[in-house]
């Protein structure tokens, strides 16, 4: 017979207002099942939990009802209590009298009535409560980083520098990013091939690091510290252990008129390749679309000058399961293009920018890698369409950004910052030439960068017009920019040379496809959604996946970087114990009922449901009959109510309460 | 809870409501002092997918003259996509009850979300106004209170028997 | 008895002029006071608001002639007007700034400049050499009961950095001289709005406009009179304060007092000395009122 | 209307069962077959399973083979695979619980040999077995039979239908209902349920209701009323037709089976009307990863809330 | 004009005016960022077609026909509001002064008269007298802008209270006076000063 504690709290004034407390508590006392009940002014103060904690000792009470405000404020700190006073946390319940009845109603004797009621529900409710035991789930001590530009270097090398192994899998032949294609970099305009190599080394030598370049995620099966990955490296056509980096296969390769990539278009590579200089791994890969010898079936000429002999045409794909408890998602972004879009896209191309055929007019990072010293111009600022040097350039931000038309209605966070620099390396580079940048507003909330971009327009003589451009139109060798500047109101008309638009962060090509692998969800830009916006921005919902940098949200370098450390922190954080321990609310299969139909494991949207043999003590199988994975498990219940037999039952929500709960009314 | 005065009837509704969504709307629509009947009694759930047809059809026959499911929005599912699978059961399952002769109007699905206190009273309100002019959920009650007869009543003599019992 | 206080007198073009009143209270006061002021020796015009506003180089050259005179005569340069007060402050001030411009001022003057003179305007002089406790001491008659707007306009104290009087937007120095000899201040929100004196001559209307404001503020705020310490202001004030109340239609009946004038009231100066006769809205009435005549 | 329906072929049907069932258990590739044998009533059958080869001549298919013989198996599944591979006669309906049965687990293709028969019709539960089937005496889902031909079989005999367009006797119903208002409805429901004793032979006859214990017998909690009353037979059969949408095959076992002809297959009928013109799902041959209410679309529609 | 299209490129950009006004002004015309504060509390905002802000903004695009020909910049009080509150320690009074002194540089210069007369006679007292006569001032003013009535209200009741004093002294030392006019002058034509 269970001895129930109910404790109806006054709130100060915000419950006894308008429920007249004392009397919920007589009537409480008289339901059945109930041997103690009280009202207190405070129960979530110290004196109000010391109340709790000595009525369970001294009363022998089974079960707790709190009647006070939403379980959604203080089931914690009840649950806790009622542990500390020896009783299984999941025996104490919760009457919201707070939220949905005193702040909602104003008649005292309706809300009198209703509190009843609703704590009458609840007494019901916990008389069906089962104890529950914590869950604990081992922990596999080393973590996949998936991409390896400037967050997943950062992450894994935290990570490694624990002590923790890491896998890093980078989708390009070579880590680096987006990072690696940088000229300089805000606010110090320091170069960032000088600051991303060493770390890129780093990452190679690390002993803790395992690197998978030109390699894929298969799949991800498994949960919070036990995740499975399957890793697809792609044939590289090159034997990584034999090449030695010396490059002559490249040198020799006749294929030398392939846009490169990395070069955003603008410069050439050979087929057999490394996509930059500083490339790690120095190792080489065969772009097999491009290669004569898959094409045709002749040449081999680089198989042929290659002394080690790594080049490796019959190299199939090769697929590679590791296991770890961790995962960082460092995946990063893709810019937007200004391209026309295929019919029905929610993105919108800028069809009065031309659609992104008029040569002359070129994005930020095709901007960043005319600038680089070893971008394919060497570091000249020259047109793409007949080498000049442009010598009127207008910068344009928010393209693509800012523009609910376009289909993004979010700022991308960094144009303003990287347009500044541009104005500024253009200006070192051309130094008779003159910038223009057409802005709506400057967004420089970062650490010296509103002096930045002051210093662009204040000594590198940039002039920025607030006011979007209309139109861009090819007129002769010149761009005509129909801007208008509204702190004038007039306007404004540029014969441009060049110009350059601030193009938007978007998630990577495929980002919804990674997600679904991983069972992390993602919002309608497939940018990938944090378990809290404010407290928990680094989680996500799904245990045990971290995010870090770009793929969750437009970022700059200081912020990914610190968003990667701390992706690695939360890494650590898991691995500090052998054990994880969570909250008990999952569902178990009662096997006595179950006939194996897996509806459960069709609608469960974690794949947290297994099948499972059960077999006599002969070795025959009996029948086959589903099984929860309580690490895996979320707690949602959507099994139960799928199971016609209701042979799974969610903990914390078995029928016997909810009918409880119904019945009581 | 019941009737506060003669002549009026004031129905018993229940709700169903997942505790992420729906459930801190109503949490807000309390902070916010939003006033509205105070006939609804609100259950629980981690997730609309956790919640069962039968729930339903037992709330119904333990005298429940409005029974009101609410989650969340779609693609707001705490749990990835309980509130999908839920759609459609009580999609399908609604179809049954209106099929058997239950009136629809009793029985009211909505997204709310842990932003919308203002539609957790609009909501409630609403159903409570449109219950309470349609009067007592009085079919199941009713079949509470047959007893078993093998076929319709449908001759005096039945009648006569069926009475004296 | 303290050594007594020395200084180069620079009065401008307007005490010699339209603000005689303001000359006339300024040398009585002083006088009471034993201060010593020895009047430059012909003295320039600063060049007021019209050099510098065409032509900066003139306006720097007539400032650092007049503190070159002004350099023959022992102790601070005292600054009665404002406007010459700002004129002087600022060409030490762009001069001390400015190698170009102090070479090009070096040239017009044909001399080398002499620019360390300490350029004070009266308030200053009152509240912080002679000092507001020794003011107060002074006092034969206090003025009990008169409640003061005081108005500093434009000039005395912008812009930061410069005249550096006081504070450039919520300065009290005028306040603090005027309670110090026992009137009443009241709180107003024109005490720093332009009068309009650029325009006394080419755009009166401008000048109705704004003057009118302020005179509405300080009549809103329940003054009695208005204090200036600036012969522009005090013209747009006084003398146009009839030709306002016509323009607006209504009454404004505030005199516009100098600061010199009210201080030497208070230490027992009679209207005669005061200037009193020449202020155009009459202030007998008032300080009959308020027994102070 | 008495509209003939050839039933001709189903001699020779007949004869091919036999052949095969013979082969087959002659050569050991099964190990039992389920199939028709005539029952002791003229005209009548019923069902029969046969583990010699000698006894495959009694087998037999005719207008009376109305049985849908899969619930044999899932009441047999446990014993499959120690015993040997079954062998079992399906017509159309029979074959599309089958593969309900194969998508839920529940069954594996490979343990099953099965013998597809060309359907014209069976009689209805209502008449008598020795009658020619006609479009009065034909059992009501045969009138909206859209799988007279097995497929995916592995036998069917090789002869050809002649089935005639009938007037779907169960649209007519489900429409005349639907125009009824709610409390019309419920009389009419009401009525039936009422006739209700509660025998469950509706549950024991649906090779959909395979589980070990049925949620409406559980008494902790109590779920679903379970007294032969007005309210818990009311109960009983929302349930049940709840826990069938999106399953039942449309064999109308449960309709045929019921003692006081409770209009069963009505409700199972209405289920998988509304499934078709919400997620355009009909039960068929194909075996289906998930069914349509273990699966969503996020398209799926939600006029109904708010 | 003041609608008209802006056409921008290096040529139509005057960096050397805008340069000059820099110079001149000893502060920066590129740090203005545009807030407006000017604008909202110059006390002659009202009667100015570009206010302050709009001013600093043309000139950040070399636009000075546009300003010069506007009367905007004769509708400055002086009174150092705008210099005083901006954030940016853009000196705007002094960009004003910068500004006026250049249109009387610049040929097509201004249509308003009124200031920049009152203005020249202002100068031209001081060359003359070494100090500022406000009688001859204002009678002076009258004749040339043929506003023969002017304050006539005024004159008796100020000479009545002495405050227009109807004759005046020279200053012994005019010379020196004559001498820094003209030195500036010639430091002008030298190309020495501004």
């Amino acid at each position: 017979m269970s001895r129930i504690g109910v404790f109806i709290c006054h709130c100060g004034e915000n419950i006894s207002r308008t429920v007249d407390v004392e009397r919920v508590a007589a009537e409480v006392g008289k339901m059945p099942g109930v041997s103690f009940s009280t009202d207190y002014k405070y129960m979530c103060s110290d004196p109000g939990q010391n109340l709790l904690k000595n009525a369970i000792q001294e009363q022998k009470l089974t079960h707790i009802v709190v009647a006070a405000c939403s379980p959604r404020m203080h089931e914690k700190t009840f649950r806790k209590a009622v542990e500390a006073a020896g009783l299984n946390p999941y025996l104490c319940e919760m009457a919201n009298i707070r939220e949905h009845c005193s702040w909602v109603h104003e008649n005292k004797e309706e809300a009198t009535v209703k509190a009843t009621e609703i704590v009458g529900m609840m007494v019901e409710r916990v008389k069906k409560n089962r104890v529950l035991p914590t869950i604990t789930v081992p922990v596999t001590k080393r973590s996949l980083v998936i991409g390896g530009g400037i967050a997943g270097i950062q992450a894994a090398l935290d990570i490694a520098d624990c002590g923790h192994e890491v896998v890093l899998v980078e989708r390009e032949p070579s880590i680096g990013g987006h990072m690696a294609q940088l000229s300089e970099t805000f606010p110090t305009l320091d170069c960032s091939q000088c600051i991303m190599t060493p770390k890129m080394v780093d990452v190679a030598n690390h002993p803790k690091i395992k690197l998978y370049t030109y390699s894929e995620i298969e799949l991800v099966e498994g949960y919070i510290g036990n995740f499975q990955v399957t890793i697809k490296k792609k044939a590289r056509s090159v034997d990584e252990d034999r090449c030695t980096g010396c490059g002559v296969c490249m040198t020799k390769c006749p294929q030398k008129k392939i846009p490169n990539k990395f070069d955003q278009n603008i410069g050439m590579r050979t087929a057999i390749y490394v996509p930059f200089p500083q490339a790690v791994p120095n190792t080489p890969v065969i772009d097999r679309d491009n290669c004569t010898w898959y094409k045709t079936g002749k040449c081999g000429v680089c198989q042929k000058v290659c002394g080690p002999g790594a080049v490796d045409f019959e190299q199939q794909d090769q697929l590679v399961v590791e296991p770890v408890g961790a995962i960082v998602v460092a995946t990063g972004f893709d810019l937007y293009t200004i391209d026309e879009k295929p019919k029905g896209s929610p993105i919108k191309g800028y069809g009065e920018f031309g659609h992104g055929k008029i040569p002359d007019v070129i994005d930020g990072m095709t901007f960043e890698r005319l600038a680089s010293a070893s971008g394919p111009t060497g570091g000249k600022i020259l047109r793409p369409s007949d080498g000049k040097e442009p010598k009127q350039i207008v910068f344009i931000q928010c393209i693509g950004s800012r523009a609910r038309e376009k289909g993004i209605s979010y700022c991308s966070k960094v144009c303003c910052m990287y347009t500044a620099k541009h104005t500024m390396l253009y200006h070192h580079k051309v130094h008779d030439g003159q910038a223009y940048v057409f802005f709506m507003d400057a967004r420089t909330p970062g650490k010296s960068y509103d002096e930045f971009w002051r210093r662009s327009i204040e000594e590198e003589e940039a002039v920025y017009i607030r006011g979007m451009v209309s139109r861009l139109y090819q007129k002769g060798d010149k761009i005509v920019v129909m801007g208008s500047d509204i702190a004038v109101g007039v306007q404004v008309e540029i014969e441009a040379d060049m110009v350059v638009l601030a193009t938007a962060i978007q998630p990577q090509k495929g980002a919804e496809l990674l997600a679904q692998k991983l069972g992390i969800s993602y919002d309608k830009y497939n940018f990938y959604s944090e378990a809290h916006a404010k407290l928990r921005p680094v989680e996500c919902a799904t245990a045990g996946i971290y995010l870090a940098g770009a793929c969750q949200g437009p970022k700059d370098i200081p912020e990914t970087v610190s968003q990667a450390s701390a992706a690695a922190a939360k890494v650590m954080t898991l691995f500090s114990k052998d054990q994880l321990e969570r909250e008990p609310i999952v569902a178990r299969v009662k096997e006595s009922g179950c006939v194996g139909c897996f509806a459960c494991k069709k609608v469960c949207a974690y794949g947290a449901v297994e099948e499972k043999e059960i077999r006599d003590r002969q070795g025959n199988l009996i029948k086959t009959v589903a099984f929860v994975n309580p690490g895996v498990c979320a707690g949602c219940g959507t099994c139960q109510a799928t199971c016609p037999s209701k042979s799974v039952e969610l903990d914390g929500y078995t029928d016997e309460q909810v009918i409880a709960m119904i019945e009581a009314l | 809870m019941q009737p506060t005065k003669q002549n009026t009837f004031e129905p018993k509704i229940i709700a169903f409501v997942c505790t992420w969504c729906t459930y801190a709307g109503a949490d807000l629509a309390g902070t916010s002092r939003m006033q509205y009947p105070s006939n609804v009694r609100v259950l629980k759930f981690p997730c609309t997918g956790r919640i069962d047809p039968v729930f339903i059809l037992k709330a119904f026959q333990q005298g429940a003259d409005g029974v009101l499911v609410s989650g969340c929005h779609p693609g707001d599912c705490h749990y990835i996509a309980g509130n999908f699978h839920a759609r459609r059961r009580f999609a399908v399952f609604r179809k049954l009850l209106e099929f058997v002769g239950v009136d629809l109007n009793r029985l009211q699905f909505s997204w709310v979300s842990a932003a919308e206190g203002g539609k957790w009273v609009e909501v409630v309100t609403d159903l409570t106004e449109k219950v309470r002019s349609m009067g007592p959920m009085t079919e199941f009650k009713e079949l509470a209170m047959e007893e078993q007869w093998s076929g319709a009543i449908n001759t005096p003599e039945l009648q006569e028997a069926y009475n004296s019992i | 008895m303290e050594k007594p206080l020395n200084y180069s007198y620079y009065p401008g073009c307007s005490l010699h002029a339209s603000a005689g009143e303001y000359d006339l209270s300024t040398r009585e006061l002083f006088k009471a006071l034993n201060i010593q002021l020895t009047e430059i020796p012909d003295w320039f015009c600063c060049g007021a608001t019209p050099a510098h506003n065409v032509d900066e180089l003139l306006s720097l050259s007539l400032c650092a002639k007049n503190l070159e005179l002004a350099d023959q005569i022992e102790g601070d340069v005292a600054v009665a007007c404002a406007a010459c007060f700002s004129r002087l402050k600022t060409a030490q001030h762009v001069l001390g700034e400015s190698a170009v411009k102090r070479k090009q001022v070096e040239k017009a003057l044909d001399a080398p400049l002499k620019l360390d003179g300490n350029v004070k305007h009266l308030l200053e002089i009152l509240a912080k050499d002679f000092g507001l406790e020794r003011l107060a001491a002074a006092v034969n008659k206090p003025l009990t009961g008169l409640k003061v707007a005081c108005y500093y306009g434009c000039l005395l104290t912008r812009p930061t950095d410069v005249p550096n009087l006081d504070c450039v937007e919520a300065p009290t120095i005028m306040e603090k001289v005027i309670e110090a000899v026992g009137a009443t201040t009241v709180p107003w929100t024109h005490r720093m709005e332009c009068c309009g004196a650029n325009f006394t001559l080419s755009r009166p209307g401008v000048v109705i406009q704004l003057t009118g404001a302020v005179l509405d503020s300080a009549k809103a705020a329940g003054a009695d009179c208005i204090m200036v310490g600036c012969p522009l202001c005090h013209g747009n004030l006084d003398i146009r304060q009839k030709e306002i109340e016509g323009v607006y239609n209504v009454q404004y009946g505030l005199p516009v007092f100098y600061l010199t004038q009210l201080v030497g009231l208070s230490v027992g100066l009679g209207s005669d000395k005061l200037g009193m006769d020449a202020m155009i809205v009459n202030p007998t009435p008032l300080l009959r009122e308020k027994n102070l005549l | 209307m008495t509209q003939p329906i050839d039933t001709s072929i189903y001699a020779a049907i007949t004869e091919a069962i036999q052949a095969e069932a013979h082969r087959i258990l002659a050569e050991g590739e099964v190990t039992a077959i389920v199939g028709y044998a005539a029952a002791r009533r003229k005209g009548s059958a019923q069902p029969i399973i046969i583990t010699d080869a000698a006894d495959s001549v009694k087998l037999i298919f005719t207008p009376a083979c109305v049985n849908n013989l899969a619930v044999y198996l899932t009441k047999a599944k446990k014993d499959i695979p120690k015993n040997g591979k079954i062998g079992i006669v399906v017509k159309g309906c029979d074959l599309k619980a089958l593969s309900g049965l194969m998508g839920e687990s529940q069954l594996k293709r490979e343990e099953l040999y099965l013998i597809g028969v060309p359907c014209a019709g069976v009689l209805a539960s209502t008449v008598c077995p020795d009658q020619e089937l006609t479009g009065d005496s034909i059992a009501p889902k045969c009138t909206e039979c859209d799988a007279h031909l097995p497929t995916g079989c592995d036998f069917v005999p090789a002869e050809t239908l002649v089935t005639p367009e009938l007037e779907r006797k169960y649209a007519v119903e489900i429409a005349r209902l639907e125009a009824l208002t709610p409390a019309e409805r419920w009389v009419y429901w009401k009525e039936q349920f009422a006739k209700c004793i509660k025998c469950y032979a509706c549950r024991q006859v649906c090779p959909f209701c395979f589980c070990e214990q049925c949620l409406c017998d559980r008494n902790k909690p109590q779920m679903v009323d379970t007294t032969p009353r007005p309210a818990g037979n009311t109960a009983w059969h929302i349930v049940r037709a709840m826990h069938l949408a999106g399953r039942c095959a449309g064999c109308a076992e449960c309709e045929r089976v019921c003692p006081m002809d409770i209009p069963l297959n009505l409700l199972n009928r209405k289920m998988a009307k509304e499934l078709k013109e919400l997620y355009n799902h009909e039960a068929g041959f194909e075996v289906l990863d998930k069914g349509p209410l273990n699966m969503f679309t996020e398209k799926d529609d939600q006029s109904f809330i708010k | 004009m003041k609608k008209k299209k802006m056409i921008i490129s290096q040529e139509t950009m005057d960096v050397d005016f805008v340069r000059k006004v820099e110079a001149l002004s000893g502060t920066s015309v590129r740090r203005c960022f545009q807030c407006g504060k000017c604008s909202a509390g110059c006390p002659m905002a009202t009667f100015m077609e570009h206010p302050p802000n709009r001013v600093v903004r043309l000139l950040q695009l070399g636009q000075w026909q546009r300003i010069l020909a506007g009367r905007s910049i004769w509708y400055c009080a002086s009174c150092e509001t705008c210099s005083t509150r901006c954030p940016n320690k853009v000196h705007l009074a002094s960009i004003m002064d910068a500004l006026r002194k250049l249109s009387w540089d610049a040929e097509g210069a201004s249509k308003e008269s009124y200031v920049q007369l009152a203005n020249k006679l202002f100068l031209q007292n001081i060359r003359t007298y070494g100090r500022q006569y406000e009688m001859r001032l204002a009678a002076v003013f009258n004749v040339k802008s043929g506003q023969f009535l002017k304050d006539l209200m005024l004159g008796p009741k100020l000479l009545a209270k002495g405050k227009l004093k109807m004759f005046h002294s020279k200053n012994k030392n005019m010379s020196e006076i004559e001498k820094i006019f003209s030195r500036i002058e010639a430091m002008r034509k030298n190309g020495e000063a501004l």
